[in-house]
């Protein structure tokens, strides 16, 4: 807990991340920024874990924990996620999520 | 195995043996062997359910058997016939047997063909011996869908455009019935226990009117549909020109009647109180199709589609009768069922026949057909009588009967409407005779009819069989309609019974 | 009753003739088909004679009142406790009577077309129709309740139908057969629902029941109402529709004309004799109810019948055609009968009904004798145009006695039948109303004038046929011969005694006051006839064209048949029937197109949401998110 | 906590076991990599096998990892099709481009059950969402395996990204739901209180559920990632993935969140309406089969919400038993799909014409297949479909039935169209007959034996309903 800080505030924060995250998903065209964009949710998550233990739960870690394993799995994620994109770029030359719409109706 | 099951599996049986022939030979004998067997067991049936009641067995149904499927839900292979469903099985074997040898000649994918027509009789074997609201579906649904292919490969004309609005609506009207079987059972125990699909069980539970008056329409129309209820009753003319002759005949011969026989043992059978207040509104519509089939059919001008309008205004009487909901009229109902179904049948069978010849089914086209193929022409002429109401053959007996039991109704609204719907018998005979006149009578038309062949002996087995039951039924009604009408106690009292 | 169940056996054994022709046509020679004909009807003849005349001599009267028996019963179909359709035969004068009628008649029919039809190629066919027609007829006179005459009413009627067709490659023939079926069906629709009515308030089917003074028919029903209506008038009238198209009575005639179609033999039997008369005899089978519960019913009947004598017997006058003549000139007749039927009371004032039955007793006679006459004439001579004929009495002898005969007998001169049983319609026309007797005096005239025109027509004035026409064979003219013996005979069947509207005797006589100025003006037409027509002269197309629109009119049957053509072809085909086709086309069945259309529609214009691109699904998802936070909160 | 308590983790440790036999085989092998099939498809079956047999139930680490009747019954299901989906993709991994890779197929593949065993028996949201990003995740990769398409690429692009932006919205709403519950234990929730917070955090939390499910209007990746994707990733994530989601959806939904059962039904009504429709709206345009499936699979999401509506163990029950034979009727589908995408490069509905004519076997497991999908008895299908309708009769939500049934009727429209297209339509060059592999032909007759028995049978519903629970 830190002193002088209510949870609300942090809640302002994480929130503001998060919705920073998803309009960057939905307005960033490069697929290597849309990743980026989740990570900022995934954060705005794991702070929002960690703050909900600290401030409200402070006898049990469960929400440490969370937030430990989100970041852990956002890394697997990112390394799929890129190797796909690698993927992509060889078959594409691109990796602009608008050229990424051969599949659709 | 006892009586009624078996009549699920000799089809079933056939079917197999069927999917085992080697040639068109092969097959088609499998399917008359089969179906006569199918035959005889119907006739058996309906001497053993006679002996039974004249043994003095009174229950509602008999044969009754119970096996427990899904335990949970208290669905069960309940299954026991009533002199309804005698009769109707009766028809319906009647008809498949005929619909074999009317389609003798087949001769694309014939064995995908045979085990369609069967799997669809199968189906419809199985509605009419059901007690169970679920399995009763279930073989509705099992006897709708072999039509799509039914009708799609083997049709003609724009059949895919047919078979598609065909199966659609009548797949629309059952999924009416879901939402009313499905509200029947969650109320069959208003006291606790145990929820049931069993109509008999269903019968003695006490539905509350409002319950009632939102579940009829519903199940009255989704029966409806397939019983050409008007306005719903627009795949027919498509469905039956398009299809192959077997098909219209067993579509229109005993498919249709599945529609009569639902909404008589199910919406009114259960939802008594809601017949009686929502009659009426049905009563106009069915009423209309009566004229309305009839004066359409004259503006037609393909053979088929004369039968399928014509066939709007006959099963139109059939629930016009039913919702008149006394005993007289509903025996007619049933009565008008059976006739109808035979003489349908007869009707598309010797379309099929004449079309294999003639090559064209627009009347204005043909001419003298009496000359080059009597004997096809005078089934014609019978069929026709029997359609107008001659006395001594079926339609008479029916339609005499509905339209008596009809007139009985004390309220004038319904005695009017009765009345509209008996000058239908005028408008009959007119396009009938039109029809007859046209096609059958006459100058011979071309140079080339003369080479036609009048019946095979495949021919002659199907229109015979028909003609007998219809001039059986014409001429000695009465064990008929003895049956039918003792079997017609338990509705009746329920709709009098408030 | 016990002892005559085996009247039934006579429909049933035309009718088991008619099963072994129609099912063995194959196999059977014509020869042998024509023999099971001729022999089943023989046979029914006999009993018929027996069981006739042993009602009406040995069994059928009690105290001496003629008794309605029931001789044979069986319940056919069952509708409700109390409405039953029983199959039986019904004795009582009349149905004796007619008996008696149908079978000679029909004997003699059979007899007759052995020859008439020889070597025609359809002969077993006509055999097995004539049986089919037999039988029908006789079911019909014999039948017990009302639904059972229905039943009957209709096999007659597709008898009918089914001979008037029988040339069946000949338009016309076709054209007359549909008319026929179509226009007599109309009527049975009154007929049906008049009977639907009539057993919905009293509650049964049955003659003896519904006819029976004191039953329940009769007394109870009297007040109840059917919108509107009295109900037993309605139901009367609705049921005399029935009749009245089958007997055709104006305006529902106009099929019989065109009935003249079928084989001469056909319309002997069936459209002069027999089944026209049903009409008559539908009306005097519910008599007492009409006497007594719907006198304004019986009212109509008379009006009917005497407009329908009139016009007929006008339109008969000007037509070329030697069966239409004999058509209309029969319609008159039986207007004639109608109209006795109609002026009559019950009990002692029963003249009028006993007149009737007398009338069509004698009627089918010599109307009978008529019919046969002009088919050996048309056997002769190959044409129905009698301005074509003349001068034919050197060559057929025996048809023109016989012919002559049947003229003098329709024409109501003393001794021929006719004339009795005219002068007794008459009578209890000048008892009952003035109007009508009026009319039925003149026809009278009418009739003698008309028949003899074509009388002399056709055996006198001057030959224009080429050739030598020859007498018909024997097994033509001796039917010819017995029916002209019957028509000499006929008029002194003691009527009175035998046929009266409640089985008690009848006091009558001799009405001279009626009979003298209706010889004399049967006389004067006949003398007028003779003037006119003995010898080719320009004196009738003078007349006709003096006559000018009247005679066109008349002529062209007063253009009954265009109205009639107006109203089935104009009205009913283009202006319901193909209004009516295509709306369920092009409305009803477009709207459930249309509701697949939409759904394609709808999925067309949908498909923008899945557009490929991946930020965009992000969008939906996230708004969709929102949307949903948003809509539960509110709704909490 | 003794050894013995392990064997309660037996399916998900046999999966383990399998994936490091496939590994070690993959290291065995030399260039011919064909025995890998053999051996995955066979470890795979008797791992399906030993999975039916009577098994112990209980917890292990605290609540984290549960298992009893229900949960073993619904990863049996899942198992199948995962055994399915390896017998229909062995001729495909034996084609020349996929040949040196065949061993990840199913190591990946293997991963994912893995997830999706852990998924079901998850007793914490921990344990739930790390199963669910291993469910996932691999199934990503795969979706791209075939590296030398574009299109391949481009719906591994699609799913794995959305489903990063999914998770994202998921873990925000856990994260609430945790901050206002205080709770991430599937048993111990405490709603009363939390407010609309808690609804905040709900629907975020379910929206990313959806996402896996398929429900609109979360399920735009679906179309493009089963058409792009391997016909066998396809079928794997219509019938094993999303079943998974459904089962976990179900299970929290009666017990964590059953306080908040107004919310959720309220959702559920909703979404399920939208879903059938949109569902098949867009599937009546489909001219690619694959395209076409995924929009039918989309669909039948939306009906199989009408078992959970209602929150009772009949729902429960109907909704298993659904899935069941969903994974049969639909493994049917694409089996056939894809083995005549691998025999011809031909799956386009066009293609189609005439197809009974030249594969007659195959066109008739097609379209059992499809009524089955579209409920048309006899086929199981038609059991599935009406027991969802009783569970969603049973709440009384006839309104939404009448939807769905009306539903039920567009969906038989374009099912119509396939068999349409295989029956009726008359064809140039048809796709010419051949001889599918035996694997295949196994797995077709699975299906078929599955869709035509398990309605029949009726004790397989009975005993699913004796394991369910309501709320």
């Amino acid at each position: 807990m830190i002193e002088g800080v209510p949870l609300s505030h942090i809640l302002v924060v994480s929130s503001i991340m998060f919705f920073v995250g998803v309009y960057g998903f939905v307005t960033r065209k490069n697929l290597l920024t849309m990743l980026i964009s989740t990570e900022l949710i995934l954060n705005a998550v794991n702070i929002n874990f960690v703050a909900f233990n600290r401030y409200l739960y402070p006898d049990k870690m469960e929400g440490h924990f969370f937030s430990l394993f989100i970041i852990a799995i956002a890394a697997a994620e990112a390394a799929v996620a890129i190797a796909i994109f690698i993927s992509l770029y060889r078959n594409l030359k691109s990796i602009d999520v608008e050229d990424v719409d051969s599949l659709k109706h | 195995m006892d009586l009624l099951t078996l009549h699920i599996v000799v089809p079933v049986l056939t079917l197999i043996g069927i999917a085992f022939a080697r040639n068109l030979q092969q097959t088609r004998t499998i399917a008359a062997i089969g179906m006569g067997i199918q035959l005889l067991q119907s006739v058996n049936l309906v001497f053993a359910f006679l002996a039974e009641r004249r043994g003095g067995n009174t229950a509602e149904v008999v044969f009754a058997k119970s096996i427990v499927w899904f335990e949970s839900l208290n669905i069960r292979y309940d299954i026991g016939v009533d002199g309804i469903s005698v009769a109707m099985i009766l028809l319906t074997s009647v008809v498949i047997f005929t619909g074999v040898f009317a389609s003798w000649e087949t001769k694309d994918l014939y064995k995908e063909f045979f085990i369609s027509l069967i799997l669809l009789a199968a189906g419809v074997f199985g509605f009419f011996i059901s007690l169970d609201l679920f399995l009763m579906f279930l073989f509705f649904e099992l006897a709708v869908i072999p039509m799509y292919l039914l009708i799609g490969i083997w049709g003609s004309g724009k059949k895919e455009y047919a078979a598609m609005k065909l199966t659609l609506m009548l797949m629309a009207g059952s999924a009416l019935l879901v939402v009313g079987i499905l509200g029947l059972y969650f109320n069959s125990a208003p006291g606790g226990g145990q929820y049931t699909f069993n109509i008999i069980e269903l019968s003695k539970v006490v539905f509350p009117i409002e319950l009632q008056r939102f579940l009829f329409p519903f199940i009255f129309i989704g029966f409806g549909v397939i019983g050409a209820l008007f306005p719903f009753h627009t795949w027919s003319p498509d469905g039956h020109s398009s299809a192959p002759t077997a098909v219209s005949m067993l579509h229109a011969g005993v498919l249709m009647k599945l529609g009569g026989y639902g909404c008589l043992k199910v919406a009114i059978y259960l939802l008594p109180e809601a017949a009686n207040e929502l009659a009426w509104i049905f009563l106009l519509a069915t009423g209309i199709s009566v004229i309305y089939g009839a004066l359409g059919t004259i503006a037609q001008k393909d053979l088929k589609y004369i039968n399928a309008y014509s066939s709007v205004s006959h099963c139109g009487l059939v629930l016009f009768a039913i919702l008149m909901l006394n005993k007289t009229a509903s025996n007619g109902a049933v009565l008008q069922m059976i006739s109808h179904g035979l003489m349908t049948a007869l009707f598309f069978a010797l379309i099929g026949m004449i079309y294999a010849r003639t090559k064209t089914r627009i009347i204005t086209e043909m001419s003298g057909i009496l000359k080059v193929m009597p004997f096809l022409s005078v089934c014609y002429v019978i069929a026709g009588l029997a359609s107008l109401g001659l006395p001594g053959l079926s339609g008479f007996v029916a339609e005499m009967t509905i339209f008596v039991g009809a007139f009985q109704h004390q309220d004038v609204f319904h005695r009017v409407l009765t009345i509209i719907a008996v000058s239908s018998i005028v408008v009959t005979a007119v396009y009938i005779l039109r029809v007859v006149g046209m096609i059958l009578m006459g100058p011979v038309k071309e140079e080339t009819y003369s080479a036609f062949s009048d019946a095979t002996w495949y021919e002659k087995v199907a229109t015979v069989a028909l003609i007998i039951g219809i001039a059986g039924i014409g001429m000695a009604p009465l064990w008929l309609s003895d049956m039918i009408l003792n079997s017609l106690d338990p509705i009746i009292s329920a709709i009098t019974g408030i | 009753m016990p002892g005559l169940e085996h009247t039934i056996l006579i429909p049933l054994i035309p009718f088991f003739a008619f099963l072994v022709i129609g099912l063995l046509n194959k196999t059977l020679s014509p020869k042998v088909a024509g023999m099971i004909g001729i022999t089943g009807i023989l046979a029914s003849t006999i009993l018929a004679y027996q069981v006739a005349l042993g009602y009406f001599f040995s069994f059928g009267q009690v105290d001496g009142v003629f008794q309605k028996i029931i001789a044979y019963k069986t319940s056919w179909l069952q509708f409700t406790d109390s409405l039953v359709i029983e199959m039986g035969a019904i004795l009582d004068p009349i149905s004796a009577m007619m008996l008696v009628v149908i079978t000679t008649v029909s004997s003699l029919v059979f007899i007759y077309s052995w020859g008439y039809m020889k070597g025609e190629s359809g002969f077993s066919r006509f055999y097995a129709f004539l049986s089919l027609f037999s039988f029908s007829m006789l079911g019909l006179v014999l039948a017990t309740n009302l639904f059972q005459m229905y039943m009957f009413w209709e096999l007659v009627g597709v008898s009918s139908y089914l001979l008037i067709g029988f040339y069946y490659d000949k338009a016309a023939a076709v054209a007359a057969s549909k008319k026929a079926f179509i226009v007599t069906r109309f009527a049975d629709l009154g007929f049906l629902i008049g009977i639907l009515l009539l057993s919905f308030h009293t509650g049964t089917f049955d003659f003896q029941l519904l006819t029976d003074p004191n039953g329940p028919a009769i007394t109870s029903v009297g007040g109840a109402t059917f919108m509107g209506l009295s109900v037993v008038s309605l139901s009367l009238l609705l049921i005399f529709i029935g009749g009245a198209g089958k007997s055709a009575m104006f305006p529902l005639h106009i099929w019989l004309p065109d009935a003249m179609e079928g084989p001469t033999p056909v319309s002997a039997l069936i459209h002069a004799a027999t089944m026209v008369v049903a009409g008559v005899y539908l009306v005097a089978r519910l008599f007492p109810v009409f006497a007594f519960a719907a006198p304004e019913a019986l009212e109509v009947v008379a009006y009917i019948g005497a407009f329908t004598a009139l016009f007929a017997a006008v339109v008969a006058c000007t037509q070329p055609d030697i069966k239409r003549v004999l058509a209309y000139s029969t319609m008159s007749q039986i207007g004639y009968m109608m109209l006795a039927l109609g002026v009559s009371g019950f009990g002692e004032d029963g003249l009028g009904y006993t007149a009737s039955m007398f009338h069509l007793f004698t009627h089918a006679f010599f109307k009978a004798l008529l019919f046969l006459g002009a088919g050996s004439i048309i056997h002769a001579v190959h044409t129905n145009d009698i301005f074509k004929m003349g001068g034919l009495r050197k060559f057929m002898p025996i048809t023109h006695i016989t012919f002559l005969i049947a003229c003098l007998a329709i024409a109501g001169i003393p001794p021929f039948a006719g004339f009795f049983s005219k002068d007794e319609i008459l009578a209890a026309a000048l008892v009952s109303n003035k109007l009508i007797f009026g009319v039925g005096f003149a026809v009278a005239g009418l009739t003698a004038f008309y028949m003899f025109r074509l009388y002399f027509m056709v055996f006198w004035n001057e030959a224009k046929i080429e050739g030598a026409p020859h007498e018909s064979p024997s097994v033509m003219t001796i039917p010819l011969i017995i029916l002209a013996i019957g028509s000499l005979v006929a008029g002194f069947v003691p009527f009175n005694e035998l046929v009266t509207s409640n089985g008690s005797l009848l006091a009558t006589e001799l009405h001279w006051e009626v009979a003298a100025p209706s010889v004399a003006i049967g006389l004067i037409g006949i003398v007028v006839a003779m003037v006119m027509y003995r010898k080719a002269s320009n004196l009738p197309s003078k007349l006709s064209s003096s006559l000018g629109g009247i005679y066109k009119a008349a002529y062209s049957k007063f253009y009954i048949d265009e109205v009639y053509m107006f109203v089935t072809k104009k009205v009913i085909f283009n202006l319901i029937s193909r209004p009516i086709a295509w709306f369920d086309r092009n409305i009803i069945d477009a709207f459930m197109d249309m509701t697949a259309k939409m759904t394609n529609l709808v999925s067309e214009g949908i498909k923008e949401m899945q557009s490929g691109q991946l930020h965009y699904y992000a969008i939906y998802f996230a708004s969709g998110a929102i949307l949903f936070v948003v809509l539960m909160l509110w709704m909490r | 906590m003794s050894w013995e308590q392990f064997l309660l983790m037996r399916h998900e440790l046999l999966l383990i076991l399998a994936a490091v036999v496939v590994l070690v085989a993959e290291i065995a092998t030399g260039e011919d990599k064909n025995g890998i099939n053999h051996t995955a498809i066979w470890l795979m079956a008797s791992i399906t096998v030993v999975g039916f047999l009577p098994a112990p139930v209980g917890k292990l680490f605290g609540g984290m990892y549960v298992v009893d009747s229900l949960r073993l019954a619904m990863k049996n299901t899942l198992n199948i099709g995962l055994l399915i989906v390896f017998l229909q993709s062995a001729r495909w991994l034996n084609s020349k481009e996929n040949q040196g890779r065949v061993s990840e197929f199913y190591l990946l593949l293997l991963a994912s059950v893995i997830g999706v065993n852990y998924l079901i028996s998850s007793g914490n949201f921990l344990m739930f969402y790390l199963s669910l990003e291993l469910t996932t995740i691999p199934v990503a990769a795969l979706a791209a395996y075939e590296q030398y398409k574009s299109r391949s690429a481009e719906a591994g692009i699609k799913l794995i990204l959305s489903s990063a932006f999914s998770s994202g919205i998921l873990l925000f709403g856990l994260s609430i739901i945790y901050g206002v519950t205080g709770s991430l234990d599937f048993s111990l929730a405490v709603f009363a209180g939390a407010g609309s917070l808690g609804i905040v955090g709900f629907i975020f939390f379910f929206s990313g559920l959806a996402f896996k499910i398929s429900i609109v209007p979360f399920h735009l990746w679906t179309a493009d990632v089963y058409e792009g994707a391997p016909t066998n990733i396809s079928a794997y994530l219509s019938v094993v993935s999303k079943g998974a989601a459904v089962f976990i959806l179900i299970l929290t939904f009666f017990s964590f969140f059953r306080e908040l059962q107004d919310v959720w039904q309220g959702v559920i009504f909703a979404t399920a309406i939208i879903t059938m429709t949109v569902g098949n709206l867009f599937a009546i345009r489909q001219k690619n089969l694959k395209r076409f499936l995924a929009f039918s699979s989309i669909a039948q999401a939306g009906f199989i919400f009408l078992g959970v509506i209602g929150g009772s163990e009949l729902g429960m029950a109907a909704t298993v038993y659904f899935v069941l034979i969903y994974v049969f009727s639909n493994l049917a589908a694409f089996g056939v799909v894809n083995i005549v995408a691998v025999n011809s490069g031909k799956e386009s509905m066009e293609d189609y014409n005439g197809l009974y004519r030249t594969n007659p076997r195959l066109s008739l497991v097609m379209m059992l297949a499809l009524f089955s999908l579209a409920g048309i008895p006899p086929v199981a299908g038609f059991f599935g479909k009406f027991f969802l309708f009783t569970a969603a009769a049973e709440g009384g939500f006839y309104a939404l039935l009448i939807i769905a049934v009306l539903n039920a009727i567009i969906s038989l429209y374009y099912y119509l169209l396939v068999v349409k297209a295989m029956f009726i339509n008359k064809s140039e060059n048809p796709i010419s007959g051949f001889t599918s592999d035996f694997y295949t032909r196994l797995s077709l007759v699975i299906c078929v034996l599955g869709m035509i028995g398990i309605g029949f049978i009726g004790e397989i519903y009975d005993y699913l309903q004796s394991i369910s629970f309501g709320l």
